[in-house]
Protein backbone atom coordinates (compact mmCIF):
# COMPACT_ATOMS: atom_id res chain seq x y z
CA UNK A 1 0.00 0.00 0.00
CA UNK A 2 1.21 3.37 -0.99
CA UNK A 3 -0.68 6.26 0.54
CA UNK A 4 0.05 9.96 -0.25
CA UNK A 5 -2.26 12.66 0.34
CA UNK A 6 -1.09 16.62 0.75
CA UNK A 7 -3.72 18.06 2.72
CA UNK A 8 -4.63 21.29 4.85
CA UNK A 9 -5.98 18.99 7.56
CA UNK A 10 -4.12 17.70 10.17
CA UNK A 11 -3.57 13.84 10.42
CA UNK A 12 -4.31 11.30 13.23
CA UNK A 13 -0.69 9.08 14.33
CA UNK A 14 -3.00 6.42 15.53
CA UNK A 15 -5.76 6.33 12.81
CA UNK A 16 -2.53 6.42 10.10
CA UNK A 17 -0.44 3.53 12.17
CA UNK A 18 -3.63 0.85 12.56
CA UNK A 19 -3.81 1.18 9.14
CA UNK A 20 -0.49 0.16 7.69
CA UNK A 21 -1.12 -2.26 10.93
CA UNK A 22 -3.71 -4.74 9.43
CA UNK A 23 -1.47 -5.28 6.79
CA UNK A 24 1.30 -7.12 9.16
CA UNK A 25 4.75 -7.26 8.98
CA UNK A 26 5.12 -6.16 12.76
CA UNK A 27 7.67 -3.70 12.15
CA UNK A 28 5.94 -0.21 12.41
CA UNK A 29 8.76 3.01 12.06
CA UNK A 30 7.14 6.23 12.20
CA UNK A 31 8.38 10.10 12.05
CA UNK A 32 6.24 13.41 12.78
CA UNK A 33 7.96 16.75 11.87
CA UNK A 34 5.73 19.57 13.80
CA UNK A 35 6.55 23.25 13.42
CA UNK A 36 9.03 24.39 16.04
CA UNK A 37 9.11 27.40 18.62
CA UNK A 38 11.93 29.12 17.16
CA UNK A 39 13.50 32.82 17.49
CA UNK A 40 9.57 34.00 18.13
CA UNK A 41 8.49 32.04 15.03
CA UNK A 42 4.35 32.19 14.71
CA UNK A 43 3.38 30.60 11.83
CA UNK A 44 4.94 28.40 9.04
CA UNK A 45 3.08 28.97 5.60
CA UNK A 46 3.48 25.91 3.58
CA UNK A 47 3.56 26.61 -0.45
CA UNK A 48 3.78 23.96 -3.08
CA UNK A 49 3.47 23.04 -6.71
CA UNK A 50 0.52 20.58 -6.26
CA UNK A 51 1.01 18.60 -10.08
CA UNK A 52 4.80 17.96 -9.00
CA UNK A 53 4.24 17.59 -5.62
CA UNK A 54 1.79 14.44 -6.10
CA UNK A 55 4.85 13.03 -8.54
CA UNK A 56 7.41 13.61 -6.24
CA UNK A 57 5.98 12.05 -3.33
CA UNK A 58 4.97 8.72 -5.02
CA UNK A 59 8.06 8.80 -6.60
CA UNK A 60 9.45 8.64 -2.75
CA UNK A 61 7.30 5.87 -2.01
CA UNK A 62 7.65 3.83 -4.81
CA UNK A 63 11.46 3.58 -4.38
CA UNK A 64 10.92 3.29 -0.95
CA UNK A 65 8.71 0.56 -0.73
CA UNK A 66 10.83 -1.66 -3.30
CA UNK A 67 14.26 -1.06 -2.01
CA UNK A 68 12.94 -2.08 1.29
CA UNK A 69 10.65 -4.35 0.25
CA UNK A 70 7.53 -2.32 2.15
CA UNK A 71 4.53 -3.65 3.24
CA UNK A 72 2.86 0.11 3.45
CA UNK A 73 4.00 3.47 3.32
CA UNK A 74 2.44 6.44 4.22
CA UNK A 75 3.25 9.71 3.61
CA UNK A 76 0.72 12.99 4.51
CA UNK A 77 1.90 16.30 3.96
CA UNK A 78 0.43 19.70 5.19
CA UNK A 79 -0.14 22.41 3.31
CA UNK A 80 -1.04 26.26 4.54
CA UNK A 81 -0.71 28.19 8.03
CA UNK A 82 0.78 26.18 9.96
CA UNK A 83 0.85 27.75 13.22
CA UNK A 84 3.86 26.56 16.31
CA UNK A 85 3.23 23.23 17.64
CA UNK A 86 1.55 22.04 14.54
CA UNK A 87 2.10 19.08 12.41
CA UNK A 88 3.73 19.15 8.96
CA UNK A 89 4.95 15.74 8.24
CA UNK A 90 3.96 12.41 8.63
CA UNK A 91 6.07 9.14 7.29
CA UNK A 92 4.92 5.67 8.35
CA UNK A 93 6.71 2.64 6.93
CA UNK A 94 5.66 -0.71 8.12
CA UNK A 95 7.85 -4.07 7.30
CA UNK A 96 9.16 -7.27 8.50
CA UNK A 97 11.70 -5.91 9.82
CA UNK A 98 12.86 -3.08 11.95
CA UNK A 99 16.01 -1.72 10.54
CA UNK A 100 14.24 -1.49 7.07
CA UNK A 101 11.33 0.54 8.06
CA UNK A 102 13.35 2.80 10.25
CA UNK A 103 15.61 3.34 7.18
CA UNK A 104 13.08 3.82 4.39
CA UNK A 105 11.51 6.15 7.37
CA UNK A 106 14.38 8.39 7.27
CA UNK A 107 15.15 8.20 3.69
CA UNK A 108 11.80 8.93 2.95
CA UNK A 109 11.82 12.01 5.43
CA UNK A 110 15.16 12.96 4.48
CA UNK A 111 13.91 13.20 0.22
CA UNK A 112 10.98 14.89 1.10
CA UNK A 113 13.50 17.44 2.60
CA UNK A 114 15.66 17.87 -0.67
CA UNK A 115 13.13 17.08 -3.57
CA UNK A 116 9.38 17.30 -2.98
CA UNK A 117 8.41 20.90 -3.67
CA UNK A 118 7.09 22.53 -0.93
CA UNK A 119 8.74 26.03 0.34
CA UNK A 120 8.08 27.15 4.09
CA UNK A 121 7.78 30.95 5.01
CA UNK A 122 8.22 31.60 8.51
CA UNK A 123 6.15 34.62 10.00
CA UNK A 124 7.24 35.78 13.25
CA UNK A 125 5.47 37.48 16.23
CA UNK A 126 6.87 40.94 15.52
CA UNK A 127 5.72 40.93 11.78
CA UNK A 128 8.56 39.85 10.23
CA UNK A 129 8.10 36.99 7.58
CA UNK A 130 11.35 35.21 5.62
CA UNK A 131 11.27 32.26 3.28
CA UNK A 132 13.31 29.25 4.68
CA UNK A 133 16.71 28.72 2.77
CA UNK A 134 17.64 24.80 1.90
CA UNK A 135 20.26 23.70 4.27
CA UNK A 136 22.89 21.95 3.34
CA UNK A 137 23.13 18.87 6.11
CA UNK A 138 19.75 18.55 4.42
CA UNK A 139 21.19 17.61 1.06
CA UNK A 140 24.25 15.58 2.53
CA UNK A 141 21.69 13.61 4.17
CA UNK A 142 19.52 12.97 0.71
CA UNK A 143 22.78 12.66 -0.46
CA UNK A 144 24.26 9.80 1.66
CA UNK A 145 21.17 7.68 0.29
CA UNK A 146 22.55 7.37 -3.41
CA UNK A 147 25.49 4.70 -2.40
CA UNK B 1 2.73 27.83 -35.53
CA UNK B 2 3.59 29.48 -32.49
CA UNK B 3 4.42 27.26 -29.68
CA UNK B 4 3.41 28.30 -26.30
CA UNK B 5 4.59 27.16 -22.95
CA UNK B 6 3.68 28.08 -19.19
CA UNK B 7 5.56 29.39 -16.77
CA UNK B 8 5.25 28.90 -13.09
CA UNK B 9 6.91 30.17 -10.49
CA UNK B 10 6.61 29.44 -6.38
CA UNK B 11 8.02 31.39 -3.54
CA UNK B 12 10.01 34.21 -3.36
CA UNK B 13 10.02 34.01 -6.99
CA UNK B 14 6.33 33.83 -7.58
CA UNK B 15 6.02 37.03 -4.88
CA UNK B 16 9.20 39.09 -6.28
CA UNK B 17 7.34 39.01 -10.13
CA UNK B 18 3.99 39.42 -8.49
CA UNK B 19 2.23 36.66 -10.12
CA UNK B 20 2.27 32.90 -10.27
CA UNK B 21 2.35 32.15 -14.01
CA UNK B 22 2.25 33.21 -17.65
CA UNK B 23 2.14 32.24 -20.53
CA UNK B 24 5.06 32.79 -23.44
CA UNK B 25 5.72 32.45 -26.70
CA UNK B 26 8.59 30.05 -27.67
CA UNK B 27 10.77 31.54 -30.05
CA UNK B 28 12.25 28.68 -32.63
CA UNK B 29 15.32 29.16 -31.67
CA UNK B 30 14.76 28.53 -27.51
CA UNK B 31 15.88 24.98 -27.24
CA UNK B 32 17.41 24.76 -24.13
CA UNK B 33 15.41 25.73 -20.73
CA UNK B 34 18.53 28.30 -21.10
CA UNK B 35 17.32 29.79 -24.08
CA UNK B 36 13.72 30.32 -22.90
CA UNK B 37 15.41 31.59 -19.50
CA UNK B 38 16.99 33.69 -21.51
CA UNK B 39 13.87 35.26 -23.36
CA UNK B 40 12.50 36.39 -19.97
CA UNK B 41 14.91 37.95 -19.04
CA UNK B 42 14.69 39.91 -21.68
CA UNK B 43 10.59 40.45 -21.04
CA UNK B 44 10.96 42.91 -18.18
CA UNK B 45 13.22 44.85 -15.78
CA UNK B 46 11.04 42.39 -12.69
CA UNK B 47 12.40 38.84 -14.82
CA UNK B 48 15.63 40.18 -15.44
CA UNK B 49 16.15 41.12 -11.60
CA UNK B 50 14.47 37.94 -10.30
CA UNK B 51 16.28 35.83 -12.12
CA UNK B 52 19.78 37.24 -12.29
CA UNK B 53 21.17 34.72 -9.69
CA UNK B 54 20.16 31.31 -11.84
CA UNK B 55 22.28 29.25 -9.05
CA UNK B 56 19.55 30.46 -6.20
CA UNK B 57 16.80 28.90 -8.65
CA UNK B 58 16.07 25.69 -9.79
CA UNK B 59 13.88 24.31 -12.57
CA UNK B 60 11.49 21.80 -13.48
CA UNK B 61 9.89 21.21 -16.68
CA UNK B 62 6.77 19.07 -16.99
CA UNK B 63 7.23 18.33 -13.13
CA UNK B 64 10.02 16.73 -13.18
CA UNK B 65 13.94 18.62 -11.96
CA UNK B 66 16.34 19.69 -15.16
CA UNK B 67 19.09 21.35 -15.22
CA UNK B 68 19.47 24.42 -17.11
CA UNK B 69 20.95 22.67 -20.58
CA UNK B 70 17.90 20.55 -20.89
CA UNK B 71 15.88 20.40 -24.06
CA UNK B 72 12.92 21.97 -23.79
CA UNK B 73 10.98 19.19 -26.77
CA UNK B 74 7.78 19.46 -26.35
CA UNK B 75 7.19 20.16 -22.83
CA UNK B 76 3.89 21.78 -21.49
CA UNK B 77 5.33 23.43 -18.25
CA UNK B 78 8.33 24.82 -17.00
CA UNK B 79 8.44 26.17 -13.52
CA UNK B 80 11.36 28.46 -11.35
CA UNK B 81 11.22 28.28 -8.07
CA UNK B 82 13.75 28.39 -5.17
CA UNK B 83 15.05 25.10 -3.78
CA UNK B 84 12.91 23.39 -1.81
CA UNK B 85 12.23 23.32 1.66
CA UNK B 86 9.68 20.78 2.77
CA UNK B 87 9.47 18.02 5.34
CA UNK C 1 11.16 13.65 30.05
CA UNK C 2 11.76 9.77 30.28
CA UNK C 3 8.94 7.52 30.52
CA UNK C 4 9.61 3.77 31.16
CA UNK C 5 6.58 1.04 31.07
CA UNK C 6 6.28 -2.24 31.48
CA UNK C 7 2.76 -3.47 31.09
CA UNK C 8 -0.05 -5.91 30.60
CA UNK C 9 -2.37 -3.25 28.72
CA UNK C 10 -2.28 -2.26 25.33
CA UNK C 11 -0.74 1.23 24.81
CA UNK C 12 -1.80 4.20 22.50
CA UNK C 13 0.20 5.68 19.86
CA UNK C 14 -1.32 8.62 19.66
CA UNK C 15 -1.71 9.70 23.45
CA UNK C 16 2.14 8.89 23.64
CA UNK C 17 2.98 10.91 20.99
CA UNK C 18 0.99 14.14 21.86
CA UNK C 19 2.55 13.85 25.29
CA UNK C 20 5.91 13.76 24.04
CA UNK C 21 5.02 16.67 21.26
CA UNK C 22 4.15 18.76 24.17
CA UNK C 23 7.69 19.58 25.11
CA UNK C 24 8.52 21.07 21.67
CA UNK C 25 11.60 19.75 19.48
CA UNK C 26 9.46 19.13 16.39
CA UNK C 27 11.10 15.83 15.51
CA UNK C 28 9.44 12.80 17.07
CA UNK C 29 10.33 9.30 15.78
CA UNK C 30 8.29 6.14 16.66
CA UNK C 31 8.76 2.62 16.28
CA UNK C 32 6.29 -0.19 17.11
CA UNK C 33 6.89 -3.88 17.01
CA UNK C 34 4.06 -5.95 16.55
CA UNK C 35 3.16 -9.58 16.58
CA UNK C 36 3.77 -11.50 13.21
CA UNK C 37 1.77 -14.10 12.43
CA UNK C 38 4.27 -16.57 11.17
CA UNK C 39 4.17 -20.12 10.19
CA UNK C 40 1.12 -20.83 12.12
CA UNK C 41 1.97 -18.98 15.40
CA UNK C 42 -0.94 -18.01 17.49
CA UNK C 43 0.21 -16.04 20.43
CA UNK C 44 3.59 -14.90 21.81
CA UNK C 45 3.58 -15.00 25.58
CA UNK C 46 6.38 -12.18 27.31
CA UNK C 47 7.94 -13.23 30.29
CA UNK C 48 10.61 -10.51 31.90
CA UNK C 49 12.60 -9.78 35.11
CA UNK C 50 10.93 -6.99 36.22
CA UNK C 51 13.33 -5.76 38.60
CA UNK C 52 15.96 -5.85 36.16
CA UNK C 53 13.50 -4.86 33.50
CA UNK C 54 13.03 -1.49 34.92
CA UNK C 55 16.95 -1.10 35.42
CA UNK C 56 17.90 -2.25 32.03
CA UNK C 57 15.06 0.53 30.44
CA UNK C 58 15.96 2.88 32.59
CA UNK C 59 19.71 2.77 31.20
CA UNK C 60 18.63 2.12 27.64
CA UNK C 61 16.70 5.42 28.03
CA UNK C 62 19.43 7.81 29.31
CA UNK C 63 21.92 6.87 27.20
CA UNK C 64 20.03 7.71 24.31
CA UNK C 65 18.53 10.94 25.85
CA UNK C 66 22.11 12.32 27.03
CA UNK C 67 23.89 11.12 23.50
CA UNK C 68 21.07 12.18 21.37
CA UNK C 69 20.35 15.29 23.54
CA UNK C 70 16.25 14.57 23.07
CA UNK C 71 13.38 16.44 24.58
CA UNK C 72 11.97 13.20 25.62
CA UNK C 73 12.17 9.56 25.36
CA UNK C 74 8.87 6.92 25.55
CA UNK C 75 9.53 3.22 26.09
CA UNK C 76 6.70 0.96 26.57
CA UNK C 77 7.01 -2.82 26.72
CA UNK C 78 4.69 -5.36 27.45
CA UNK C 79 4.00 -8.51 28.86
CA UNK C 80 1.79 -11.21 28.81
CA UNK C 81 0.06 -13.21 26.41
CA UNK C 82 0.01 -11.85 22.76
CA UNK C 83 -2.68 -12.63 20.05
CA UNK C 84 -0.59 -12.12 16.52
CA UNK C 85 -1.51 -8.91 15.48
CA UNK C 86 -0.77 -7.23 18.85
CA UNK C 87 1.34 -4.17 20.19
CA UNK C 88 4.82 -5.61 21.82
CA UNK C 89 6.45 -2.73 22.00
CA UNK C 90 6.64 1.02 21.04
CA UNK C 91 9.66 3.76 21.26
CA UNK C 92 8.68 7.50 21.11
CA UNK C 93 11.71 9.94 20.94
CA UNK C 94 11.49 13.64 20.37
CA UNK C 95 14.16 15.95 19.15
CA UNK C 96 15.24 19.31 17.64
CA UNK C 97 16.54 17.23 14.17
CA UNK C 98 15.22 14.37 12.72
CA UNK C 99 18.05 12.56 12.33
CA UNK C 100 18.97 12.61 16.11
CA UNK C 101 15.28 11.74 17.04
CA UNK C 102 15.64 8.43 14.09
CA UNK C 103 19.15 7.12 14.98
CA UNK C 104 18.06 7.36 18.92
CA UNK C 105 14.86 5.19 19.07
CA UNK C 106 16.57 2.86 16.44
CA UNK C 107 19.32 2.53 19.04
CA UNK C 108 16.87 1.96 21.92
CA UNK C 109 15.07 -0.87 19.88
CA UNK C 110 18.55 -2.48 19.23
CA UNK C 111 19.73 -2.23 22.85
CA UNK C 112 15.48 -3.52 23.99
CA UNK C 113 16.41 -6.47 21.53
CA UNK C 114 19.65 -7.46 23.46
CA UNK C 115 20.39 -6.12 27.23
CA UNK C 116 16.38 -6.02 28.68
CA UNK C 117 15.67 -9.10 29.98
CA UNK C 118 12.51 -10.48 28.42
CA UNK C 119 11.84 -13.35 26.84
CA UNK C 120 9.23 -14.37 24.23
CA UNK C 121 7.28 -17.89 23.97
CA UNK C 122 5.60 -18.61 20.48
CA UNK C 123 2.73 -20.81 20.64
CA UNK C 124 1.41 -22.43 17.84
CA UNK C 125 -2.39 -23.02 16.16
CA UNK C 126 -1.41 -26.65 16.34
CA UNK C 127 -0.46 -26.72 20.27
CA UNK C 128 2.81 -26.76 19.81
CA UNK C 129 5.34 -23.59 22.20
CA UNK C 130 9.00 -22.81 21.87
CA UNK C 131 11.12 -20.34 23.15
CA UNK C 132 12.57 -17.55 20.78
CA UNK C 133 16.25 -17.82 20.30
CA UNK C 134 18.63 -14.70 19.77
CA UNK C 135 19.08 -13.40 16.71
CA UNK C 136 23.02 -12.57 15.58
CA UNK C 137 21.77 -10.22 13.49
CA UNK C 138 20.28 -8.58 16.63
CA UNK C 139 23.61 -9.01 18.56
CA UNK C 140 25.54 -7.42 15.42
CA UNK C 141 22.99 -4.36 15.20
CA UNK C 142 23.29 -3.22 18.83
CA UNK C 143 27.68 -4.19 18.79
CA UNK C 144 27.26 -1.30 15.60
CA UNK C 145 26.19 1.67 17.94
CA UNK C 146 29.37 1.01 20.15
CA UNK C 147 31.81 2.87 17.68
CA UNK D 1 27.35 -16.48 60.19
CA UNK D 2 25.70 -18.37 56.97
CA UNK D 3 25.49 -16.38 53.53
CA UNK D 4 22.76 -16.89 51.42
CA UNK D 5 21.54 -15.65 47.75
CA UNK D 6 18.46 -15.74 45.73
CA UNK D 7 19.21 -17.70 42.74
CA UNK D 8 16.23 -16.63 39.74
CA UNK D 9 15.09 -18.81 36.83
CA UNK D 10 13.34 -17.20 33.41
CA UNK D 11 12.00 -18.63 30.32
CA UNK D 12 13.25 -22.50 29.54
CA UNK D 13 15.20 -22.38 32.62
CA UNK D 14 12.72 -21.73 35.00
CA UNK D 15 10.65 -24.27 33.18
CA UNK D 16 13.01 -26.90 32.84
CA UNK D 17 13.80 -26.62 36.74
CA UNK D 18 10.20 -26.50 37.44
CA UNK D 19 11.05 -23.53 39.43
CA UNK D 20 10.94 -19.94 39.30
CA UNK D 21 14.00 -19.48 42.36
CA UNK D 22 15.47 -20.73 45.47
CA UNK D 23 17.33 -19.60 48.53
CA UNK D 24 20.41 -21.12 48.48
CA UNK D 25 23.04 -21.64 50.99
CA UNK D 26 26.52 -19.65 50.05
CA UNK D 27 29.92 -21.44 51.25
CA UNK D 28 32.54 -19.84 51.82
CA UNK D 29 34.54 -20.87 48.99
CA UNK D 30 32.11 -19.70 46.51
CA UNK D 31 33.91 -16.60 45.53
CA UNK D 32 33.19 -15.64 41.74
CA UNK D 33 29.45 -16.81 39.98
CA UNK D 34 31.10 -19.91 38.28
CA UNK D 35 31.86 -20.92 42.16
CA UNK D 36 28.43 -20.73 42.99
CA UNK D 37 26.93 -22.14 39.56
CA UNK D 38 29.23 -25.49 40.38
CA UNK D 39 27.27 -25.26 43.66
CA UNK D 40 24.16 -24.95 42.15
CA UNK D 41 25.19 -28.05 39.81
CA UNK D 42 25.81 -30.25 42.68
CA UNK D 43 22.74 -29.57 44.11
CA UNK D 44 20.66 -32.10 41.81
CA UNK D 45 20.43 -33.98 38.73
CA UNK D 46 17.87 -31.05 37.21
CA UNK D 47 19.96 -28.68 38.25
CA UNK D 48 23.26 -30.33 36.44
CA UNK D 49 20.82 -30.68 33.12
CA UNK D 50 20.19 -27.48 32.60
CA UNK D 51 23.10 -25.87 34.08
CA UNK D 52 25.63 -28.00 31.51
CA UNK D 53 26.00 -25.62 28.36
CA UNK D 54 27.02 -22.31 30.58
CA UNK D 55 27.87 -20.73 27.08
CA UNK D 56 23.73 -20.83 26.14
CA UNK D 57 23.04 -18.85 29.31
CA UNK D 58 23.42 -15.04 31.11
CA UNK D 59 23.98 -14.42 34.59
CA UNK D 60 22.75 -10.96 35.99
CA UNK D 61 24.02 -10.16 39.46
CA UNK D 62 21.97 -8.10 41.78
CA UNK D 63 19.66 -6.88 38.10
CA UNK D 64 22.84 -6.43 35.89
CA UNK D 65 24.59 -8.44 33.07
CA UNK D 66 27.94 -10.45 34.80
CA UNK D 67 29.77 -12.68 32.88
CA UNK D 68 31.60 -15.96 34.97
CA UNK D 69 33.97 -14.72 36.85
CA UNK D 70 32.69 -11.74 38.57
CA UNK D 71 32.96 -12.08 42.51
CA UNK D 72 29.36 -12.56 43.99
CA UNK D 73 30.57 -9.61 46.99
CA UNK D 74 27.17 -9.07 48.84
CA UNK D 75 25.07 -9.44 46.32
CA UNK D 76 21.76 -10.89 47.33
CA UNK D 77 20.36 -12.13 43.93
CA UNK D 78 21.71 -14.30 41.01
CA UNK D 79 19.35 -14.45 37.97
CA UNK D 80 20.07 -17.13 35.50
CA UNK D 81 18.27 -17.24 32.37
CA UNK D 82 18.74 -17.90 28.62
CA UNK D 83 19.94 -14.74 26.12
CA UNK D 84 16.83 -12.33 25.84
CA UNK D 85 14.39 -12.18 23.03
CA UNK D 86 12.25 -8.61 23.53
CA UNK D 87 11.69 -5.54 21.38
Amino acid sequence: MIKILVQRDNFDIGVETTEIAKLGGGALASFIGQVRADNGLHTLELEHYPAMTEKSLHAIAEHAKAHWNLHAITIIHRVGPLPVGDNIVLVITGSDHRQAAIDACSYAMDQLKTVAPFWKKEQFDNGRSEWVQERQSDLQAAKNWDD
Amino acid sequence: MNRTITILYFAWVRERLGKDQEIVDLPDSAVTVADLIGCLIESSADHREVLKNLEKLRFALDQDFVSLDQAIGSAKELAIFPPVTGG
